[in-house]
């Protein structure tokens, strides 16, 4: 194994060959409890070392065959996924303590499912992609289910896999279009045989694009897709789920990038239309979705499918903008998706957790840094300047509207608005209603992931945090440049 | 001609079993079916040329995940007479747009055929008959060298897999005795107490330990 | 002084950030913080007016950092903008002042929205990049918000987010049109977007994002509506500043944005805005008339003397936007003054119904002088403030379009008809309920903060120069921009 | 009459569909659901070999056995999980499986 | 200098008077307005003498008010002869009104603000009648419109004063509207509101057109009409005067200034001081001696019928102020002025005689609960004789007479020689002369003749004013008596041309004062006759007959109830007016504002409420619906593409 190689693969490795030792760890060690807090602490450990890892490489390189690429874009799609890994496990400890789940087994499969993202996000073949994928989904579907006991827990999982699972088998079916009609798995073989003029109408070609998209908006809940979200959001364990709703997302969100724009540049027009469509309905169905709702969580499934919609517009605009947009973005959504679900796990009773909305009632009397930060975090979701999550909408809106597609660009804006109607309802809870019973004291761990959050979305508006942000977004996006020039 | 007979049967059943999986009213007749639709579909593959696949569909999935199939159905005490697969009452709109899907699909690849992309060369090109090479060396030539990424790959995927399967479903049944070895050998003398009891009086010191009276 | 701006903008930024350092019950330290951080940021400045050159059309005070990317931080102020900011500045600490007694529940929090809502304001007035300025526009619904739902009244929640909601719809489609006018320019940069010429069709559809963002600020009729509950919902202070300088907003943008960048546009869809400034005159003078509720009446008001100033912008003369700066600080001064009387009886009595009061004049003599200041001045009585704004748009207006002028000079005789019934019944009359029998006239503290609003609005009543001076150059210079627009495209239609 | 591509795809495309159909049509036993999968899968995997065939390329069938692989281990979390729903519901009927909505 | 302290007197009492009123106390309040009052009245007569006799014409700019482009207002002085009347009349009523109130109103709380108020709103005035552009006479214009509406409310606890407080202030706004138009025509067809400039242009803008409004019309037609609005509204003329008789709701002193003398004939000094640009709008021209005319008759029908003895007068100040129109609209604004300065002094006279006896009556106002009473306060009696023999215009042809013997005559000979439509203003002018004696007699004879129709307890207290009251009387008999005999020369005869100077303007087609000396001999003896009939009638009615009023009044009920309602103007206004605009007002808040907007706006939210009951139903918690739904995704994303791919070709 040359060095080349070794470096391009090392975070994947460092993480792998990670997982197996915390494996040993774990088995052998012989108190369960402390067990899982060592292999938690470990994990972290490693997923450190992989982000140190990432950090060290430069350049582009792909290997084995071409199936496999590192570059600025991946990268920065890695670290994401890295950092939301890190944070999500942080807030895993307190929670799953509680309730004697901390099993070792957990942070192992964390960790796998994260080599699986990184597969995703490398991924240039696309036996690649589905193997990354599945790694990442079993991983997934396990942790999905963790809390054995529980029922909505274990429905979560069951609900997750089934359809994951016909997902998966949509998306293989496009694959195997595709790989029949170009004759190759890889991206690059694929995009020089869509680059041929009469493969633009070619139905095996738009056959594989319609039902790979399909498999990847399952990942990413873009409408009509996305129906599992909801349930899912609700039923996992709040870390597991945090841990879906971020680094997975951006998983997704990096797969669904790149085979657009790597694998089908000659489609662009067709695949555009079916990711305006996704956006348009992701969008509408967001917004509508997470006003009827009363769990917490439920409505954050929601909010993440309308965020998924904004997201997808900058991917719809079809440029390195657009896909710089995209990066913003879902590393803004990610700093608040990681904030607010540490702070949902944050509502705690004598009885346990609460997820009702209602619960949140006078916060802001009672814990005033509390619903500050939740306060501050539902204005960014909405999108309301100077915080993060405005940026994070200028900047998929900025490329559409270069792009032409100002209806897309319309339509977002006033479904931003309708949306904003439910974010601000949990403000108007926290702060305009009279106080309840005040929560149990918040963990500190918690609260570092809920500061940490809330410092990135407020600070944005400086230059040293989002000039940096956008900066290296720009760079990762421009990798991407030379495939768009159709 | 003998090849089109023998592909006519093969897909026939393989669809008709595949038919039969999803309308068996028992789960385990569905099985069943299910597994025949793989022997055909093995046939399928023999058809074309894909020996080492075809066996490898028999043995993973007829020995293994089939088998593994019937296990579940039947570990799970499951009262088959509740679950007579009454049909929904939508699946007339349901069985439009799966039929909308198929004909898309068939009418497409026959209205135009399938025109493949001018640029295909092929990668791993099959080795001609004439060259000795059968299919599971030809395979077997790749996989572990082209192909070492995704073979790598898949053993984590199957790691999980294990891993997932056992974390679930292995119960720690309280109350169970199980041995420990680590904790047998790290007894210590200190494990076995001498105590003198006097006379009419009491083993455990009184509010001493009193989490050793739980 | 090349960061003056910067620091004016964020002084009270920093004082909010000092109250958020003090402990929740130390209410004393909390209003004094915020009282001098306003007076600081009040005489910084006034640093500015006096160093301000009324000579130069162009931007003053201005400085630049870069930001993000292709996003410049860029701060400065002109003629329009100036005052502005001093209106901002002035009326802060009489808002303060007002919450003194009537704030006392969750006081910090209070003052700390009230300071990051200032540091927002200014910005929006001195902000030379669009998307910074969207940032400080959009930024300050955020505390406004806070401010309506908590310390709101009865249906603060209704109010709020109407507030809201309304606004947020109008400007996200003002953003879209920012980012096309970012592709068509290059730039976000404020002065370089008012030489750039866009092509009349992309003005229009520019112009009317623009207008759907500036018009619910301002508001304009028909989508006025969320300002009457805002109002009545909001605390005294939130009412003045919504009143004061929020609804300013509008109007600014419109001159900063509308009129000099899509003059084409503007000139097209004027008698538009002309009959909608109409409409808004008559319409909701109408209104006003038959109020039960003191601070609707006023807010009804203060949409129609928004009316004046929307049909004074786009007659793009130099009368039309000199009344329009002039009508918009008045009534800054005026209604704000007219919600802290209104503040000033529902402190004492709880309740905003009209009917509630009259005969007032025999227990508070003072009282009724700063009412009937105000409302000569809302009436717009000559030797008041509010007489010059309204005497210049009309003006203008009849070179305009004749038949704008004559219906909009009706309103001259409602806005006397509404003012003067709503000070009769509240005012006037024998004192006759019992539980007004032991009312307070203003103390000391009210009369600290009523009566530099008085001295300003006869003084401008009487004096409008050192106004009209400061805003005279930047206006010409947009007018002439803005008729040789008119000229070069008329020239563009010839073959 | 030679076999050609078309009629490997077209007997995928059917299976393919059923097994989509298995899903939403069955309501009663999760398990199905796991065959119908299976049925998708086996469906992806035809098509796979007969490109292979077709195009005279060894990869379809590396991508096939791939599948296979995966399939599989997919199939024992699967049942895992249905088994740890069994537990806590005591039931596997499709119906029963929705706690949650809305 | 001079000038100055003549308009800033009356401004610093004010001041001292309001704002320290309350620090200095009541009386020192009333000497402070009182003594700066008089000496600005006695320097406004110095200035009368420099100016309007010796010629000269002085315009001081103050400051700068309002600039903007080509807008140039300052605060500004101009004094001619046409303001040196006025500030003589202003200041001179003003100031013995001030002294008539320091004995009238010694019992009320709140002297101070009457005083303040007083000289507020002589500043007002003095700062219209000095103004050398159109923006500050509008401040004074409505400078006094408000000190109006704070005297007529001065006892606020009245609802009536309030009501008749809001309604002058009201009604002339709606004037003012006119009034503001014009100004902005005026500054849109001269890109100037300064009198020298546009006086200086108009004859160049004569007979030339505009659109207004939709129409071509001629410019210094449309606008003199404009201005002339403003005028009908601050001088009461017909359609717009119903606020006047309501204003008499404010106390007595105050009816005498600013209902009497000086308020209400600002549209006389409007139009005289606008001469250089009516004179070229003969139509508009024709339109002020109509609405003269009309109202000269129409106040004066009106006021033969009423019971309150502030409204007689009222109504005949509005008749008395046709009169005035009339002259100006014919051209004579000499005697307009003429008569606007004689009509001052007698009907400050009568209103504070009135006062007098309201005051001795302890604020009765109704004549009917009056008579009687000239034995009781002879002194008043004899002042208001005076006046009314000076309204009536007493005298003896060609020798001499009371002060409105010479300004009327002048002005119904005046309206004779104008030649106007079957002369109809002549005829309504003598008419009304006629009913102008019978009301004025009526009053005397019905308050201070016959047996008291008072209660017992008020005839008994019923005693002469104070010497603070008596004074201004005396002067103001003094005037109501000389003035006319004194001036005559100067504003209408002989004197006239170099008496006004440049002050008025009078076009080349206005021959008017060369007519008026040919008119026939009759022509001067018809108002003396119609005066002498109008007293016959009066005594007749009110010391021969007494039951014959009332016999009268049953005989002709309709027309006398029609006359007692004031032409029923008030129900008319109110009917298309006020309740419209409140009904109006109400139905666009609860019906636009309410269901309309915020119906639209709330049924969006609801609109939203019911997609997201949708949204939320379709998710059931069925996999199998789930995955219907990612099936019919599929198939229609499939359907859309191969569509547009196969058959469309629209993507490329």
């Amino acid at each position: 194994m040359d060095s080349a190689l070794l470096h391009t693969i090392l975070p994947e490795l460092i993480l792998a060959v990670g997982a197996l030792a915390l494996l040993m760890v774990g088995v052998f060690s012989s108190n369960g409890e402390a067990a899982g807090r060592l292999v938690g602490w470990l994990a972290i450990a490693v997923f450190v070392a992989a982000i140190i890892a990432i950090l060290e490489q430069s350049g582009v390189s792909s290997v084995f065959e071409s199936a496999f690429v590192s570059d600025p874009l991946t990268r920065f799609f890695k670290i994401v996924i890295l950092v939301a890994a890190v944070l999500s496990l942080l807030l895993t400890f307190d929670d799953f303590g509680r309730i004697k789940l901390m099993l070792f087994e957990y942070p192992v499969l964390m960790i796998l499912a994260a080599v699986g993202m990184l597969m995703m996000v490398s991924a240039n073949d696309l036996i690649a992609l589905y193997l990354g994928l599945e790694l990442q989904n079993l991983a997934l579907y396990v942790i999905a289910a963790f809390r054995r006991d529980n029922i909505r827990s274990s429905e979560a999982g069951l609900k997750y896999f089934v359809l994951s699972a016909l997902a998966s088998g949509l998306l293989l079916y496009g694959a195997s279009m595709l790989y029949g009609v170009t004759g190759s798995t890889g991206y690059v073989a694929i995009a020089a045989a869509s680059r041929v003029p009469e493969m633009a109408s070619n139905i095996g070609l738009m056959v594989g694009l319609v039902f790979v998209l399909v498999g990847i908006a399952f990942k990413i809940a873009a409408v009509p897709f996305h129906m599992w979200t909801p349930d899912v959001y609700q039923g996992a364990p709040t870390p597991v789920t945090t841990f879906l709703a971020s680094a997975s997302k951006v998983a997704a969100m990096a797969m669904i990038v790149r085979f657009t724009q790597a694998a089908l540049p000659g489609i662009s027009g067709e695949w555009r239309q079916i990711i305006i469509f996704l956006s348009i309905a992701s969008m509408a169905l967001g917004a509508f979705g997470a006003i009827g709702q009363t769990d917490i969580k439920r409505l954050l499934a929601y909010s993440a499918i309308g965020h998924v919609g904004f997201a997808l517009i900058g991917l719809a605009a079809n440029n390195t903008e657009g896909t710089a947009g995209v990066l913003i973005y879902l590393a803004i959504y990610v700093g608040m998706t990681l904030g607010t679900f540490a702070c949902v796990l944050a509502m705690r009773r004598n009885g346990g957790n609460v997820e009702n909305i209602e619960d949140l009632s006078g916060l802001a009397k009672t814990d005033l840094t509390y619903a500050s930060i939740l306060g501050m975090l539902m204005f960014s979701l909405a999108g309301i300047p100077p915080l993060a999550g405005f940026w994070a909408k200028w900047y998929v809106f900025l490329p559409a509207i270069k792009a032409g597609l100002y209806p897309l660009a319309v339509i977002g804006v006033v479904t931003s608005v309708v949306g904003a109607f439910y974010y601000l309802r949990i403000v108007k809870i926290m702060f305009f209603d009279d106080a309840t019973e005040a929560f149990l004291p918040r963990e500190n761990k918690t609260s570092v992931v809920m500061g940490l959050s809330a410092a990135f979305i407020l600070l944005f508006v400086l230059p040293y945090v989002g000039g940096t942000l956008v900066d290296a977004a720009s760079a990762a996006a421009a990798v991407l440049a030379p495939l768009q020039t159709l | 001609m003998a090849a089109a007979g023998f592909f006519y049967l093969f897909a026939v059943l393989a669809v008709a079993s595949g038919a039969m999986v999803i309308l068996a009213k028992n789960p385990v007749h569905a099985v069943l079916f299910l597994i025949l639709s793989f022997f055909n579909a093995a046939g399928l593959f023999v058809l074309l040329g894909a020996e080492f696949l075809a066996m490898l569909l028999v043995i993973v999935y007829v020995g293994a995940v089939s088998v593994l199939f019937l296990f579940v159905v039947m570990m799970l005490d499951v009262d088959f007479a509740a679950l007579k697969a009454g049909f929904i009452n939508n699946a007339k709109i349901g069985a439009l747009v799966g039929g909308v899907v198929l004909a898309e699909l068939v009418a497409l690849f026959s209205y135009r055929g399938l025109a493949l992309a001018p640029t295909l060369s092929a990668a791993s090109p099959i080795p001609a008959a004439s060259s000795g090479i059968t299919n599971t060396q030809a395979l077997g030539d790749i996989i572990y060298t082209k192909y070492v990424f995704f073979f790598q790959s898949a053993g984590l995927i199957l790691l999980v897999a294990m891993i997932g399967a056992i974390v679930l479903t292995l119960k720690h049944r309280a109350g169970v005795k199980r041995q420990s070895i680590s904790e047998q050998v790290a007894r210590t003398a200190k494990a076995l107490e001498v105590v003198k009891v006097p006379s009419g009086g009491s083993v455990i010191p009184a509010a001493k330990h009193p989490e050793a009276a739980e | 002084m090349n960061n003056i701006l910067s620091v004016v903008t964020f002084l009270p930024l920093v004082g909010a950030l000092l109250i958020a350092a003090q402990n929740a019950d130390a209410k004393r330290n909390v209003r004094w913080i915020a009282l001098w951080t306003t007076l600081v940021t009040f005489f910084v400045s006034l640093l500015l007016w006096w160093n301000f050159d009324t000579t130069t059309a162009g931007f003053q005070f201005v400085e630049e950092h870069a930001w993000l990317g292709p996003l410049k931080y860029k701060m400065g102020v002109d003629g329009i903008s100036m005052l502005f900011i001093i209106l901002t500045t002035f009326l802060m600490p009489l808002c303060i002042l007002a919450s003194w007694v009537s704030i006392q529940d969750r006081v910090k929090e209070y003052m700390i929205a009230f300071l990051v809502l200032e540091t927002l304001m200014l910005g929006v007035f001195s902000a030379l990049d669009m998307v910074l300025f969207y940032l400080f526009f959009e930024g300050g619904l955020i505390p406004m918000f806070i401010i309506i739902g908590v310390w709101g009244g009865k249906r603060r929640v209704y109010a709020s987010f109407k507030f809201f909601l309304y606004t947020l719809l109008g400007s996200v489609l003002m953003l879209l049109a920012m980012m096309a006018m970012y592709w068509h320019a290059g730039t976000t940069d404020i002065p370089t977007l008012l030489q750039t010429k866009f092509p009349p069709e992309m003005q229009t559809w520019l112009w009317v994002a623009f207008f759907a963002s500036f018009a619910v600020k301002m508001p304009m009729w028909p989508v006025h509506t969320w300002l009457p509950d805002a109002h009545v919902e909001a605390p005294t202070a939130g009412s003045v500043i919504l009143a004061g300088i929020l609804l300013k907003m509008g109007g600014y943008g419109f001159l900063r944005f509308s009129l000099p960048m899509f003059p084409n546009a503007s000139a097209d869809l004027a008698p538009f805005i002309f009959t909608l400034s109409i409409v808004a005159i008559i319409y909701t003078s109408l209104v006003a008339l038959v109020q039960e509720d003191m601070k609707k009446l006023i807010a009804y008001s203060s949409v129609a003397h928004m009316g004046y100033v929307t049909m004074g912008i786009f007659t793009g003369s130099q009368q039309g936007l000199d009344g329009a700066i002039f009508q918009m600080l008045s009534h800054g001064l005026v209604s704000s003054a007219l919600f802290l009387c209104v503040g000033v009886i529902y402190d004492r009595m709880h309740t905003r119904e009209i009917a509630a009061y009259g005969g007032l004049v025999e227990r508070m003599p003072k009282y009724a002088v700063a009412f009937m200041v105000f409302t000569m001045a809302n009436v717009g009585l000559p030797g008041t403030s509010g007489f010059i704004g309204e005497f210049l748009t009309l003006l203008s207006a009849f070179k305009a379009n004749t038949w704008v002028a004559i219906l909009a000079t009706t309103g001259v005789i409602l806005s006397a008809a509404y003012a003067l019934y709503l000070y009769r019944r509240i005012i006037f009359g024998a004192l006759e309920k019992a539980n007004l029998r032991s009312i307070l006239d203003l103390s000391p503290r009210e009369v600290a903060i009523l009566a530099p609003l008085i001295l300003l609005t006869i003084f401008y009543g009487f004096y409008p120069a050192p106004v009209l001076d400061v805003t005279a150059t930047s206006v010409k210079n947009l007018v002439q921009n803005y008729q040789s627009a008119q000229l070069t495209s008329a020239a563009a239609l010839v073959p | 009459m030679t076999i050609g591509l078309g009629h490997y795809l077209t007997v995928a495309a059917c299976l393919f569909t059923l097994g989509i159909f298995g899903i939403f049509i069955n309501r009663k036993n999760v398990i199905v659901i796991l065959m119908s999968i299976e049925l998708i899968l086996l469906a992806v995997n035809i098509n796979l070999v007969a490109f292979s065939h077709f195009n005279g390329d060894l990869v379809g069938q590396v991508f096939a056995l791939f599948v296979l692989t995966v399939a599989a281990a997919e199939s024992a979390v699967g049942l895992a999980i249905i088994v740890v729903y069994f537990r806590n519901r005591g039931s596997i009927a499709v119906e029963d499986v929705n706690m949650m909505k809305g | 200098m001079i000038y100055a302290a003549i308009v800033l007197l009356p401004l610093a009492g004010a001041l001292i008077a309001g704002l320290f009123g309350r620090v200095i106390g009541d009386r020192p309040s009333e000497i402070i307005t009182t003594s700066f009052l008089f000496l600005a009245a006695a320097l406004a007569w110095i200035v009368f003498f420099q100016v309007a006799l010796g010629h000269e014409t002085h315009t001081i700019t103050l400051f700068r008010w309002i600039t903007s482009g080509e807008l140039d207002t300052s605060w500004a002085l101009k004094v001619d002869t046409l303001t040196a009347v006025m500030l003589v009349v202003v200041t001179t009523v003003s100031s013995l009104v001030h002294l008539y109130s320091i004995g009238y109103m010694h019992e009320d709380d709140s002297r101070t603000r009457f005083f303040a108020y007083l000289s507020l709103f002589t500043f007002a005035m003095l700062t219209l009648v000095t103004s050398d552009n159109l923006v500050q006479m509008f401040f004074g214009w409505e400078g006094v419109g408000l000190a109006s509406y704070l005297l007529i409310g001065f006892w606020y606890k009245k609802p009536a004063a309030n009501a008749a407080a809001i309604k002058a202030f009201v009604v002339n706004r709606v004037g003012d509207f006119g009034f503001a138009l014009g100004i902005f025509g005026l500054f849109y067809v001269f890109r100037t509101v300064n009198f020298e400039a546009i006086f200086a242009a108009a004859p160049g803008a004569a007979g030339k057109t505009f659109l207004f409004a939709g129409y071509n019309v001629d410019i210094l037609t449309t606008l003199s009409l404009l201005l002339f609005m403003g005028a009908m509204g601050k001088s009461a003329q017909f359609l717009l005067h119903t606020w006047l008789p309501d204003a008499m709701e404010g106390p007595t002193p105050v009816s005498a200034l600013i209902h009497a003398a000086t308020m209400v004939t600002a549209g006389v000094f409007m139009v005289a001081r606008l001469s250089p640009i009516f004179e070229f709008a003969p139509d508009a021209l024709k339109f002020v001696t109509m609405i003269g005319a009309v109202t000269a008759f129409f106040a004066a029908t009106v006021a033969l019928v009423q019971n309150d003895i502030k409204r007689v007068v009222a109504y005949s100040t509005c008749s008395q102020l046709g009169y005035m129109f009339v002259a100006c609209g014919i051209g004579a604004y000499g005697a307009g002025i003429f008569h606007l300065f004689t009509h001052a002094f007698f009907k400050a006279l009568l209103f504070l005689g009135s006062g007098s006896v309201i005051h001795a009556m302890h604020h009765e106002q109704d004549m009917r609960a009056m008579g009687g009473l000239r034995k009781k306060i002879p002194w008043t009696f004899a002042a208001m004789v005076i006046g009314t023999l000076a309204i009536t215009g007493v005298g003896i042809p060609h020798v001499t007479g009371f002060a409105g013997f010479y300004s009327k005559d002048a002005i119904i000979e005046a309206a004779y020689a104008a030649n106007t439509p079957n002369n109809y203003a002549f005829w309504l002018l003598v008419i009304g002369a006629l009913m102008t004696a019978f009301y004025s007699w009526r009053l005397i004879f019905m308050t201070f003749y016959g047996e008291t129709r008072a209660d017992h307890h008020t005839y008994e207290h019923a005693h002469e004013s104070p010497a603070t009251m008596m004074v201004p009387l005396a002067v103001l008999s003094i005037g109501a008596t000389f003035a006319g005999v004194v001036f005559i020369s100067y504003f209408v005869g002989s004197n006239e041309q170099a008496f006004w100077g440049s002050a008025i303007f009078r076009g080349e087609h206005n021959h008017i004062l060369h007519n008026m000396e040919e008119v026939p001999g009759w022509v001067g003896l018809s108002s003396f006759v119609a005066m002498l009939i109008g007293f016959v009638i009066a005594w007749v009615y009110y010391i021969a007959a007494p039951w014959l009023p009332a016999a009268t009044a049953r005989a002709f009920r309709p027309l006398y109830l029609f006359l007692l309602n004031k032409w029923y103007f008030d129900e008319l206004y109110d009917f298309i007016f006020v309740r419209p605009a409140f009904a109006i007002g109400r139905f666009l808040w609860k019906g636009g504002d309410g269901a309309v907007i915020d119906g639209a706006i709330d049924g969006t939210a609801a609109g939203v409420g019911r997609v997201t009951a949708r949204v939320v139903r379709l998710q059931t918690g069925y996999l199998y619906h789930y995955a219907f739904a990612m099936l019919v995704g599929v198939a229609a994303i499939l359907t859309w593409l191969t569509y547009n791919g196969l058959f469309g070709g629209a993507l490329k």
